[in-house]
């Protein structure tokens, strides 16, 4: 139990999946215009790391270990990760509408989310078990959508201001970035 | 490696078959013109045409709700392109472009103030006091609404007060007709040069008094008119000359005449800039940012 | 339905082209890399007991059970006796676990040295925990006392200097070390 | 002359780091050091190259329907050779790059050249293409590393640079430096530009 | 045209203003900040004149340049710059080298606040961000204590425990006045009470959030302690010790980085107490209340979002 | 004991002391006076006279159409000479009545004291009330009729008398209760059997020791009336934060008093009921204080239609170069542009302030010291609703509770970085109110 604590605890705030181990940090830039947008993505980002780093340890462990081919392991993973976006996509599309307009705009870009893949990668690496990576990819999700609502709600607030016209945009973003991992290294040595 | 093969082959195979089951099995059904329209309008959402946003006005094309040449900022290309989508005829599809004109000469050094404004940047606040500061009730409050409200960039506020409109960017979307308080700003075709710029009402001795350039109803433009085109029209405010911009033919016969230059004729603009509408250049609409693959 | 097939056998082709592809630069790199992997090993074994013939993995003969800080146990023989074990241990440092590796000489019952072989401290800071500077003071320790981290000049024998503004990573070592060393005092001390 | 054109773009005008902001995790993550952007930069170049083509010899082939799907294949085989090959022969840099090579698959800008040129040009162009990219990007990470090492580390290339005297400001070797530089490089690209246009 | 000289002012009302302004208020904060300078000199004496002198040179100047540079109006005049100057001196410590005190000073102005659009726009509190900066930036040169008076090197009380030193820790009067090892305005807490109190008196300062973040911290390290057999003492060294009192009535209370409405000062104060608490007691930093305070400003944006208040006359339909 | 208050406010300087002690004296009556044909809120009125034709004092000479509206008098005798339009205190172009003083002074035929005052019936009082003309003399002038009318399922169980008067400078309230306590009682004695109701409630702040003492000596007779002292703070006299402050009652947003049983009137409105009702006197006069950059600060007995320059010219002219003429206080009053402005039913004072003295500072960053939201009597948070109304997102303004402002300017008095609030508020407030009127279409 105390396991599995100190990997929620450590992805989502000492390790923090944006901003200290720089993954997913196109859709952190690119979907913290909008608080409700960014709770949107945080969401789908969240139910693909499920599905995803379940998905991909059952493959890892049933398919690639077994048949001493790990070193496939990029190609196969990328592929269940494009083809699981695509068929989350439909699927919502046609059974919950409603879900769809909020999710479903964001779905397309999670495949070039280098957090999904990336965390799949990392909990293999760990030697997690099945449980073990599920909660280390769902407490990353968590970890992006906390950075990224955090970052959303500064974005608003910033909005307002008399920013010098050559920060707009991702400058302005990449220094609020930088002040909050700045922030955040509070959590070092947290466990 | 022969695993290696088999099973990514496999892979391959399975993922490929399951999306196209997939996709056959879940599609749903969207109409695709309403997306090509979507990329032919302009889409700075000005609301312009009557519907909530381009999309909006998409969607009602589509369903044949709306006309095709309804997006003033797309202006003709927009038109054509739209027509071309839909599949109706383009043959009318001279329309001409429209820009905003202001009707007021109120400059500083013309009118005359009824007290000093202290407060926000907002012709509508000052609005509220007395009809705004300037003596001239009917006259430009040179605040500047107009200038905020362009979605274009397209008005500058001038060094006399009063909006200066940039007859490149204006696409003529009508915001900040909608916007004005006084509603000194109006549409009219590019090739319109003539305008009265006065809309005072009042009789003539009050309108001189609070503006140099005000319309004194003398009706010399009338008399002088040979198309007919301005009238000193009355209603139950009073009377000012107006230009019908369908006789108007530039001839300028009436600007030589007003005795308070109230009546202007604006320099021709460049034949290239009414021919070719350039889509709005800085202010395209903003996508989600987050790579360039998709937006 | 045709077209589905067509689509599905051409991913399939392409698929099975990138596994072929993939499956023979694995071939080629698959002896490299393990001979690699074993001889850093071995290098860094070298490093912290350099006067062996053999080194062999005896972990399961001194280890009962799992233990949370020691990894591996290798004793280190010469001339067919065993000399020298080797402890692979990981412990807490700031930023994560600190992997490094315990000689102990069994003739002398002292520390060999002692060697950092994965850590993700702050650089800078913690990270110093892999220069000599720091791990030069673990050599020759007595394995019969408990090493300790001290901020000042060390007196004592056992006593081992912190590295500047990294307590936490220094003790994280000298932890490992100590676990490696009651290791050690209960299976090669009689 | 319009080949020389596609290789000069990737390096200024088109840079995909700093004009099109593409491929900002690793150019954030790895630059702590020029040793390893230069690594990054060289193993991003070999797996654009072979793509592009791969992607452009096979552009009439590929059914339009499953192209994405069929570039990412393309792609990862050649992302998964050269994390074979850079873990059997260069084992330090395949160490301290760690999971961002294999991440090359998602960069934005493998599969945004596949789609955006060598789905639409011959093979010759889009070597130059990916060249270029690949240079442009190199330099890039190349540019990021040294600033970040220079001033986090006091080093360039891991020869000191700095002097004794002078301590370097660590936070620049870690993710906030990161964050600042990337976010300061970008500030002055967008000023250039508003002083071109 | 006729006498439009003379003309009457026209405006919305209000027609009278408070005699408060940005600057008055700016002044005030100086003022507080003046008993806690006077400790600094007293028991660090020149070092401590030399770090304040150039942090806040370093502020001034770089806020007047940055503003120069980038065509804005300069406005050193409204003393913000001087009080992020005198705060992050503050909270270094004593023998830190001046130029780098400078550096954190300038990065405080340009990157915390210039950057954002200046006063009033920045997020983060510029003085901490300029500590958190050097923290990691040169992280020997900030963790290099001097005891009072004689200036030997020593440990912070935090310090002493998180490390667990064989050293003897300062009696709990010695921390109320502030002789004790640690950052140079951060040591006296009876100075920091003395300017707390006059911000309180003065209306800059809501009570709310020095009241619930000393409280959360006491509370806090009060039943920890009770669990590990502690007496009282304990959650007092934990309110006396560290930066706690100049957090909480300087830095958390910053305007423009913590929350506007009533019950989100609250809910800032409580939750920059716990994080404290949880870094003190858990962290690898001895001391949390710089951080605590950053992260939470980074939740000001949600909590004033999630905290407003009922508007007067909703009340809840019932007869 | 914790005094009687409402949540938020702000404390603003009262500026009375100068008038506070000058008896109202009655003003001189013009040659010519100017009365407006909409002085109330609701339908204007209507001229019931011609140009020419000869009108007495006290005389109906203008009536609105519908129920909420509020006929106009002569407060003089003499003729009518001219219907012009003119600008008025509140920023806008109203029609108004010339009349030609003659200076007879002759009453009206209609106005007559009737035989037993005390035998009205609550209709027959409303109908005295409509008829007098009385609005509401706090300032936002609200026909009083339509507040005493019953409304189906609601019923009024308190009748506050607002005598909080927290504007600074303005002091007619004071003098009033100082100088007719008595008037006031009575007014509110009819005011409470026209609604049919038993309890009174005269609200004072405790700036007002002198009136507090009176009012509570004059109304120690009275079982169901009593006086309530309050705690001196801005906006305290405003409707809602009163009703608040007095009985612990919270008028639900978008709601009037009467949602939770009260009806609140000003002391000046109950002493002019007293006056219609016993006397048959329609409201041709109130008390008005003139304060500020004048030679003689003072508080007058004024006609309605009088204009401020002849006030002011009465009491010694300005002093110093005049920068804003105000109508009412310095928190709520309007500015005029000119002097020839009459004064209306609504107006409670003049106030005249230097040109040196109207400073305007330059408008700087919110530096989201939150002073406005502390101080905001509505609870709201004005510097949001401003953020909002420069990105002109009026919708959104409106989620806000942008309409529950009170324009009591407590935001722009405590803002330390001068920021317009309430002219941004009320900016949003005009848009929103279009939209809606837009959508009504």
């Amino acid at each position: 139990m105390s396991e599995l604590g100190v990997i929620i605890i450590g992805a989502i705030f000492i390790n923090n999946i944006v901003l200290s181990q720089f993954l997913g940090i196109c859709p952190f830039l690119g979907v913290s215009k909008k608080l409700s947008s960014a709770i949107g993505m945080g969401i789908a980002v969240t139910f693909v790391m499920a599905l995803a780093g379940t998905l991909t340890w059952i493959i890892q462990s049933y398919i690639l270990n077994p048949l001493g081919i790990a070193y496939l392991q990029t190609i196969a993973f990328i592929l269940v990760i494009a083809a699981l976006v695509q068929f989350v996509e439909m699927v919502i599309k046609k059974t919950s509408p409603g879900l769809y307009k909020a999710l479903g705009v964001y779905l397309p870009l999670i495949t070039t989310n280098c957090a999904v893949l990336g965390i799949a990668i990392v909990s293999i690496q760990k030697n997690y078990s099945l449980i073990e990576a599920v909660v280390n990819n769902v407490a990353n999700a968590v970890g992006f959508t906390l950075a990224l609502i955090l970052m959303a709600g500064i974005r608003e607030r910033i909005e307002e201001s008399d920013i010098p016209k050559c920060f707009h945009g991702f400058p302005i973003a990449l220094f609020t970035a930088s002040l909050m991992s700045i922030a955040f290294l509070g959590f070092t040595g947290l466990l | 490696m022969l695993y290696a093969v088999i099973s990514l082959a496999a892979m391959g195979a399975v993922f490929g078959v399951m999306l196209a089951v997939a996709s056959k099995k879940f599609a749903v059904e969207v109409d695709p013109r309403v997306e090509e329209i979507l990329q032919a309008l302009p889409g700075v959402n000005c609301g312009s045409c009557g519907f909530a946003g381009c999309s909006g006005y998409a969607e009602a094309v589509v369903k044949g709700e709306a006309p095709v040449g309804a997006c003033n900022p797309g202006g003709a290309e927009a038109k054509q392109k739209m027509a071309a989508i839909m599949g109706t005829d383009t043959a009318d599809s001279g329309m001409e472009r429209k820009i905003a004109r202001l009707l007021c000469n109120g400059s500083t050094s013309n009118s005359s103030m009824l007290y000093k404004y202290e407060g926000i940047e907002d012709c509508h606040a000052a609005a509220v006091h007395y009809s705004g500061p300037k003596a001239c009730h009917y006259g430009c409050l040179g605040l500047g609404s107009c200038v905020k409200a362009c979605p274009f960039g397209a008005i500058k506020m001038g060094t006399e007060g009063l909006p200066v409109i940039n007859t490149d960017l204006c696409t003529g979307c009508n915001i900040c007709v909608q916007t004005c308080p006084k509603q000194l700003l109006q549409l009219a075709g590019i090739s319109q040069l003539v305008d009265v710029r006065c809309r005072n009402k009042g009789k003539a001795k009050e309108a001189k008094d609070v503006c140099k350039a005000a319309c004194i109803k003398c009706k010399l433009c009338e008399k002088n008119c040979p198309e007919g085109a301005v009238q000193v029209v009355t209603d139950n405010e009073g009377s000012v000359a107006v230009i019908d911009h369908t006789k108007c033919t530039n001839c300028g016969i009436c600007v030589t005449k007003c005795p308070t230059k109230a009546i202007e004729k604006a320099s021709p603009i460049k034949a290239e800039v009414c021919a070719v509408q350039d889509g709005p250049s800085e202010n395209k609409p903003a996508g989600c940012g987050s790579c360039h693959i998709c937006g | 339905m045709r077209n589905i097939i067509k689509l599905g056998v051409f991913l399939l082709v392409v698929a099975g082209l990138a596994g072929l592809g993939i499956a023979y630069v694995n071939g080629l790199t698959e002896p490299i890399i393990a001979g690699q992997l074993l001889e850093s090993k071995l290098s860094s074994f070298k490093e912290v007991y350099a006067d062996a013939d053999e080194i062999k993995d005896e972990t399961d003969t001194y280890l009962k059970g799992a233990d949370p800080v020691i990894a591996e146990i290798n004793v280190a023989y010469k001339n067919g006796a065993p000399a020298g074990v080797i402890y692979t241990v990981a412990t807490a440092g700031y930023g994560g676990p600190v992997q490094s590796l315990v000689g102990f000489d069994i003739e002398s019952q002292q520390t060999t040295a002692v060697k950092v072989i994965s850590q993700t401290e702050t650089p800078g800071l913690g990270a110093k925990a892999v220069e000599n500077s720091f791990s030069d003071g673990f050599k020759n320790k007595d394995a019969a006392r408990p090493v300790e981290i001290v901020k000042k000049e060390p007196v004592q024998g056992n006593q081992v200097l912190a590295i500047t503004a990294a307590t936490i990573t220094s003790k994280a070592v000298a932890d490992g070390v100590n676990a490696a060393r009651e290791n050690f005092m209960s299976n090669f001390v009689k | 002359m319009s080949l020389v054109n596609e290789f000069t773009k990737g390096i200024i005008r088109e840079n995909p780091l700093f004009v099109l902001v593409l491929g900002t995790c690793p150019a954030l993550a790895i630059t702590t050091s020029v040793n390893n952007g230069l690594g990054m930069g060289a193993a991003f170049t070999a797996v654009l190259l072979a793509s592009n083509i791969v992607i452009s010899a096979l552009r009439k082939v590929i059914p339009d329907s499953i192209r994405i799907p069929s570039y990412i294949v393309i792609v990862a085989a050649f992302v998964t050779m050269i994390d074979l090959i850079m873990h059997a022969y260069t084992p330090a840099l395949y160490k301290a790059l760690g999971i961002y090579i294999p991440l090359i698959v998602v960069n934005c800008i493998i599969l945004g050249r596949a789609e955006a040129f060598a789905n639409k040009n011959g093979v010759g162009a889009s070597i130059m293409d990916a060249l270029g990219m690949g240079v442009g990007y190199t330099l890039a990470l190349v540019v990021m590393s040294g600033i970040r090492e220079i001033l986090g580390a006091g080093t360039f290339f891991g020869i000191p640079v700095l002097g004794a005297s002078a301590s370097p400001a660590l936070i620049m070797i870690l993710p906030p430096g990161g964050f600042i530089a990337f976010g300061c490089i970008l500030a002055l690209m967008n000023k250039l530009q508003q002083k071109a246009s | 045209m006729n006498n439009q000289n003379n003309l009457l002012v026209v405006s919305s009302s209000p027609h009278v203003h408070s005699a408060d302004s940005v600057q008055s208020a700016m002044r005030d904060v100086q003022i507080a900040l003046i008993p806690a300078l006077f400790v600094a000199l007293y028991f660090f004496r020149f070092s401590a004149a030399l770090v304040i002198v150039a942090c806040v040179l370093s502020a001034v100047i770089s806020e007047a340049a940055t503003q120069k540079l980038m065509k804005k109006e300069v406005t050193v005049k409204d003393g913000s710059a001087v009080v992020t100057g005198l705060l992050l001196a503050f909270c270094l410590p004593p023998a830190i080298s001046p130029w780098i005190a400078a550096i954190g000073a300038a990065v405080a102005i340009v990157l915390v606040k210039q950057f954002f659009g200046g006063l009033g726009c920045n997020i983060f509190n510029p003085a901490l961000i300029g500590r958190a900066f050097l923290v990691a930036a040169w992280p020997v040169a900030m963790t290099t204590w001097v005891s009072p008076l004689d200036g030997i090197t020593t440990a912070t009380p935090l310090g002493i425990i998180k490390e667990g030193l064989q050293q003897e820790l300062p009696s709990l009067g010695q921390m109320f006045l502030g002789n004790v090892g640690g950052c140079l305005g951060e040591t006296s807490a009876l100075a920091l009470l003395l300017g707390g109190l006059y911000l309180i008196y003065k209306g800059h300062v809501d009570w709310r959030i020095p009241v619930s973040y000393i409280g959360s911290v006491f509370v806090l390290t009060a039943v920890i302690g009770a669990f590990q057999g502690q007496g009282l003492s304990y959650p007092v060294f934990h309110i006396l010790a560290g930066g706690l009192f100049l957090g909480a009535f300087f830095m958390a209370t910053d305007w423009v980085t913590s929350p506007i409405t009533k019950k989100g000062r609250i809910i800032f104060g409580l939750g920059c107490g716990c994080l404290t608490v949880l870094i003190r007691l858990k962290g690898g930093y001895p001391e949390g209340v710089c951080y605590s305070i950053l992260l939470m400003n980074t939740l000001t944006p949600l909590i004033d979002r999630y905290t407003k208040e009922r508007v007067f006359g909703r009340v809840k339909k019932h007869a | 004991m914790r005094k009687l208050t409402f949540r938020g406010g702000i404390h603003v300087p009262g500026h009375k002391e100068q008038t506070c002690n000058l008896a109202s004296q009655p003003a001189i009556v013009p040659d010519r006076v100017y009365i407006p044909l909409s002085q109330h809120t609701g339908a204007p009125c209507s001229p019931l006279v011609q140009v020419g034709d000869a009108v007495k004092k006290g005389q109906k000479i203008g009536e609105g159409k519908g129920f909420v509206t509020s006929p106009i008098h002569a407060s003089v005798s003499g003729k009518v000479i001219a219907l012009e339009k003119r600008e008025q205190p509140g920023g806008n172009f109203v029609f108004c009545l010339v009349i030609e003083n003659d200076k007879k002074e002759e009453w009206d035929e209609a106005v007559k004291a009737p035989a037993n005052p005390g035998g009205f019936t609550p209709e027959e009082l409303r109908k005295i009330v409509f008829e007098a003309g009385i609005v509401g003399l706090g300032g936002a002038a609200f026909p009083s009729h339509v507040k005493y009318s019953p409304v189906e399922g609601k019923k009024a169980d308190v009748i506050i008398l607002n005598g909080v008067e927290c504007e600074p400078y303005i002091t007619a309230d004071h003098r009033l209760m100082l100088e007719k306590p008595d008037r006031i009682t009575a007014g509110l004695n009819y005011i409470m059997k026209s609604v049919n109701c038993s309890q009174g409630v005269i609200a004072i702040e405790d700036n007002k020791q002198d009136a507090i003492a009176v009012m509570e000596k004059a109304t120690a007779q009275e079982k169901n009336i009593r006086v309530v002292v309050l705690q001196e703070k801005y906006p305290q006299g405003s409707e809602k934060q009163l009703i608040y402050a007095c009985t612990g009652r919270e008028v639900p947003v978008g709601g009037l008093p009467l949602d939770v049983g009260v009806v609140v009137n000003n002391v000046g409105t109950a002493a002019a009921i007293a006056d219609a009702v016993e006397l048959g006197i329609p409201l041709i006069e109130r008390v008005l204080t003139l304060n500020g950059a004048v030679n003689k600060p003072a508080n007058y007995r004024v006609r309605i239609g009088t204009l401020f320059k002849d006030i002011i010219a009465a009491s010694g002219g300005y002093t110093g170069e005049t920068g804003k003429i105000l109508a009412g206080g310095p928190m709520m009053g309007k500015t005029l542009y000119n002097d020839e402005v009459p004064v209306v039913k609504g107006t409670s004072g003049i106030l005249i302030l230097k040109k040196e003295d109207v400073r305007s500072e330059k408008e700087q960053h919110c530096v989201r010291c939150a002073k406005c939201v502390d101080g905001c009597p509505a609870f709201l948070e004005p510097t949001t609703l401003v953020k909002l109304a420069k990105k002109e997102l009026w919708e959104e303004a409106e989620n806000n509770d942008l309409l529950s402002c009170i324009e009591c300017g407590s935001c722009v008095y405590v803002c330390p970085a001068h920021i317009p609030l309430l002219q941004y508020i009320r900016r949003a407030k005009q848009a929103v109110q279009a939209a809606r009127a837009k959508a009504k279409k």
